[in-house]
């Protein structure tokens, strides 16, 4: 049952990390490189291939992403609470 | 009414449980016009809330209790209205006077006169007219009775009709009592021998 | 089942949320956060019809024939409070990016407080309720009442106040004018938060479920 | 198994009979037993006279005046209205009361009673309120249709409330935190009826006082066929 939340979890905050350096990009191999090439500081803008969005302020995208994030926190202390229970309960039964 | 209908209350494998402990399981009994049924057993047996449960007040966790008159069951509303009831959980209004007590529980004038007539005889009638606060807890199970009686109920609930009365009060009582049974059908749960005395059968409870 | 369909519909809703949807004219990126905001508002609101539609039956059914219906009612009460709380907070914190202020009080701001409110008066009273035999009853009654008296707020809240109080920069209707695309992404991420809370209410229900025979193995 | 269909007594006429039976019996009692008559009395007219005592006669606007009139009504509902249920489990009357008459009828004569109570309240509380803000409604018919749509409101939705709180315990705070979420509507469309009716300009908005008085008329009927899942023991 955990890992299950567990992988659910990975997976959605790896796309978050990812999906705003490169957004519009079309192909997810190109991004997925622009991840891996930045390793201090990885939403600096130097990375911004994309052409529409370039007078877009990146902090609003940070914003949009700290929103999403805290929504995912909070279902994934809940999911934690819930398979606690469950996991105290099989150990009584 | 020339002939009297055999009305019967019969209760169905009735059982109950509180939480998760069963207080009773599967009673069994019936009991007929004229004949009465002692409730005894010791303290916590469940007799009171087997009788919450016959007066419909309280449901059982399984089973059924059945009104029949003549093998019809009765409609709830009529059956509603022809159930006295005593209990320790059940209090008139302190504000309210003896009196105006059993206007409020009276139907309709003639009950009102009946049961005014049951105080006098039971002696409360110097102070029918005094707020219930000022009654002795004698004086409040007297007053007590007269509103279970009131509605000149054919099926009678009585949870320790006698307690905290005085001899000669529990004797009139008991007087009235035998007086009214042979036409109606009677359930009494008490802990007092003489009372239980007074029905014609027992059914001990907690064993 | 559920669970692999969830991950399946969450993934794809955040990667079509950031990578494929255009972004709204006048918001630029922070209306992405609809797709997430929206939905999780949805399933709070959910929860409660759930929740209220769950005692109903409760009341309905004297004769016991569904088991542990009020149980999963509060279970599901709960989870709809867990959203509602999250609702709130990512709310207020797009409220601070588009519209500067954490708090203005607009029409669905105040939808989903009161909804937080009667979430809190039912947890309140369940527990005030503790000892009590008609505890179910009693807290299945007011969840009624209360879902049978919210649908008025909703019509009523966005008329409120509209002669005295400055009307928001954007318009108050819940949804902006939205093209197909982003409708689309936004049904998705319906769907997949509604199937995440039932994903969610099965757990609940297990839970109640795997404690009622614990409680009943104990008494044996 | 014969349904255990609830105390309900026969035919409707006797319905109306039993309502009056119980609110006269309500009035004697409530009558007699003044100390909780005297106590949200007493707690509206402090609470008026706090206001304008802490304002120290600064006038505000009538948005503000309203906002404060309405507070001080919903806050003496909150500790006048459960007191009728309370005081029949507190006293123990409650099992008299499921024998002796019909559930519908105990709730309807509780709430004319709380509607009653709740008016005479308003009735003495409004006129020391607006002497003591130093305020006259521009519209006084508007104003007093106002006051009263929305007393009839908060009165009928609460006697429900406080028949649970009874059955909870009675704490006085449980009935304002279970109350406070369904009324809250009810708060804002008499404060903003009620504002509207203060200032000179401004109409009168028929359509929120008809959802006042709706808001009452459905509060009812739910509650009438709730109440037997919350007054009748299990």
């Amino acid at each position: 049952m955990n890992k299950v939340i567990a992988s659910v979890i990975l997976s959605a905050l790896f796309f978050f990390f990812a999906s705003p350096c490169s957004v519009n990009l079309s192909k997810s191999t190109v991004y997925l490189s622009a991840v891996y090439a930045q390793q201090e500081i990885p939403f600096d803008n130097s990375n911004k291939t994309t052409v529409q969005d370039d007078q877009e302020d990146q902090s609003v995208l940070y914003s949009v992403m700290a929103v999403i994030v805290v929504l995912w926190l909070g279902i994934f202390t809940y999911m934690v609470k819930l398979d606690r229970q469950v996991k105290k309960l099989k150990r009584k039964l | 009414m020339a002939v009297i209908p055999v009305k019967e209350i019969e209760a169905k494998s009735l059982s109950k449980k509180f939480g998760r402990t069963w207080i009773f399981r599967d009673l069994n009994f019936s009991v007929k016009t004229g004949s009465s049924l002692a409730v005894v057993g010791p303290n916590g047996s469940g007799k009171s809330t087997l009788l919450q449960i016959l007066a419909g007040i309280q449901r059982p966790s399984l089973g059924a209790v059945l009104f029949t008159a003549d093998g019809l069951t009765i409609p709830d509303h009529e059956k509603n209205e022809s159930i006295g009831f005593i209990s320790p959980l059940f209090l008139p209004y302190r504000e309210l006077s003896g009196r105006e007590n059993l206007e409020f529980a009276a139907r309709d004038k003639a009950g009102l006169a009946r049961s005014c007539e049951l105080l006098d005889m039971l002696g409360l009638d110097r102070h029918k007219d005094k707020q219930v606060k000022s009654y002795s807890t004698g004086m409040i199970q007297r007053l007590k009775y007269c509103i279970a009686l009131c509605g000149d109920p054919f099926f009678l609930f009585l949870d320790e009709p006698g307690s905290n009365l005085d001899d000669d009060g529990r004797e009139a009582m008991y007087r009235h009592l035998v007086s009214i049974k042979n036409e109606r059908v009677l359930v009494i749960a008490t802990n007092d021998q003489n009372e239980a005395a007074l029905c014609s059968r027992e059914l001990l409870l907690g064993s | 089942m559920i669970k692999h369909i969830v991950n399946v519909l969450m993934l794809l809703t955040i990667a079509l949320a950031f990578l494929w949807v255009p972004s709204a004219d006048i918001l630029g990126h922070s209306s992405r956060i609809i797709y997430f905001h929206v939905p999780v508002a949805w399933v709070s609101v959910l929860a409660f019809i759930v929740s209220g539609v769950l005692s109903i039956i409760y009341l309905k059914d004297r004769d016991g024939k569904y088991r542990l219906l009020e149980e999963r009612a509060h279970a599901s009460a709960s989870i709809g409070l867990a959203f509602t709380i999250l609702t709130i907070i990512s709310g207020s914190i797009w409220a601070k990016i588009s519209w500067g202020s954490f708090w203005n009080w607009d029409p669905r701001e105040r939808t989903i407080v009161v909804l937080f409110l009667i979430y809190i008066a039912y947890f309140v009273l369940r527990s005030a309720l503790a000892d009590n035999p008609d505890r179910r009853k009693i807290s299945s009654a007011y969840m009624i009442f209360t879902m049978v008296v919210m649908p008025l707020f909703i019509f009523v809240i966005p008329r409120m106040y509209d002669t005295l109080h400055p009307d928001t920069i954007i318009n108050t209707q819940r949804k902006i004018k939205m093209a197909l695309e982003m409708r689309m992404v936004l049904l998705l991420g319906v769907v997949s938060f509604t199937l995440l809370y039932v994903y969610l209410y099965k757990i609940s229900t297990k839970i109640l479920f795997m404690k009622k025979t614990i409680e009943e193995r104990s008494d044996e | 198994m014969t349904k255990m269909k609830l105390r309900s007594a026969a035919g409707s006429c006797s319905l109306v009979h039993d309502i009056f039976r119980n609110l006269k019996k309500d009035c004697v009692v409530e009558f007699r037993s003044r100390v909780s008559f005297a106590i949200s009395m007493a707690f509206a007219g402090i609470s008026t006279i706090a206001v304008s005592l802490v304002s120290g006669g600064v006038p505000f606007s009538s948005l503000v005046q309203a906002i404060l009139l309405w507070l001080i009504l919903f806050f003496s509902a909150m500790n006048g209205l459960a007191h009728i249920f309370t005081r029949e489990e507190e006293e123990g009357t409650s099992l008299f009361l499921l024998l002796n008459s019909n559930l519908d009828a105990v709730f309807l004569g509780k709430l004319i009673f709380n509607i009653v109570f709740f008016f005479v309240l308003q009735v003495l509380i409004t006129p020391l309120y607006l002497f003591f803000i130093q305020a006259v409604p521009a519209r006084p018919g508007h104003f007093i249709a106002a006051v009263i749509s929305g007393g009839v409101a908060i009165s009928s939705s609460t006697t429900f409330l406080g028949a649970m709180v009874a059955k909870a315990g009675g704490r006085g705070s449980l009935f304002t935190i279970i109350s406070f979420p369904v009324l809250l509507p009810v708060l804002w469309i008499s404060i903003a009826e009620t504002a509207g009716s203060l200032q000179s300009g401004g109409s009168t908005a028929v359509g929120n006082l008809v959802f006042l008085l709706a808001f009452s008329g459905l509060v009812v009927a739910i509650s009438l066929i709730l109440f037997r899942a919350v007054w009748n023991s299990q």
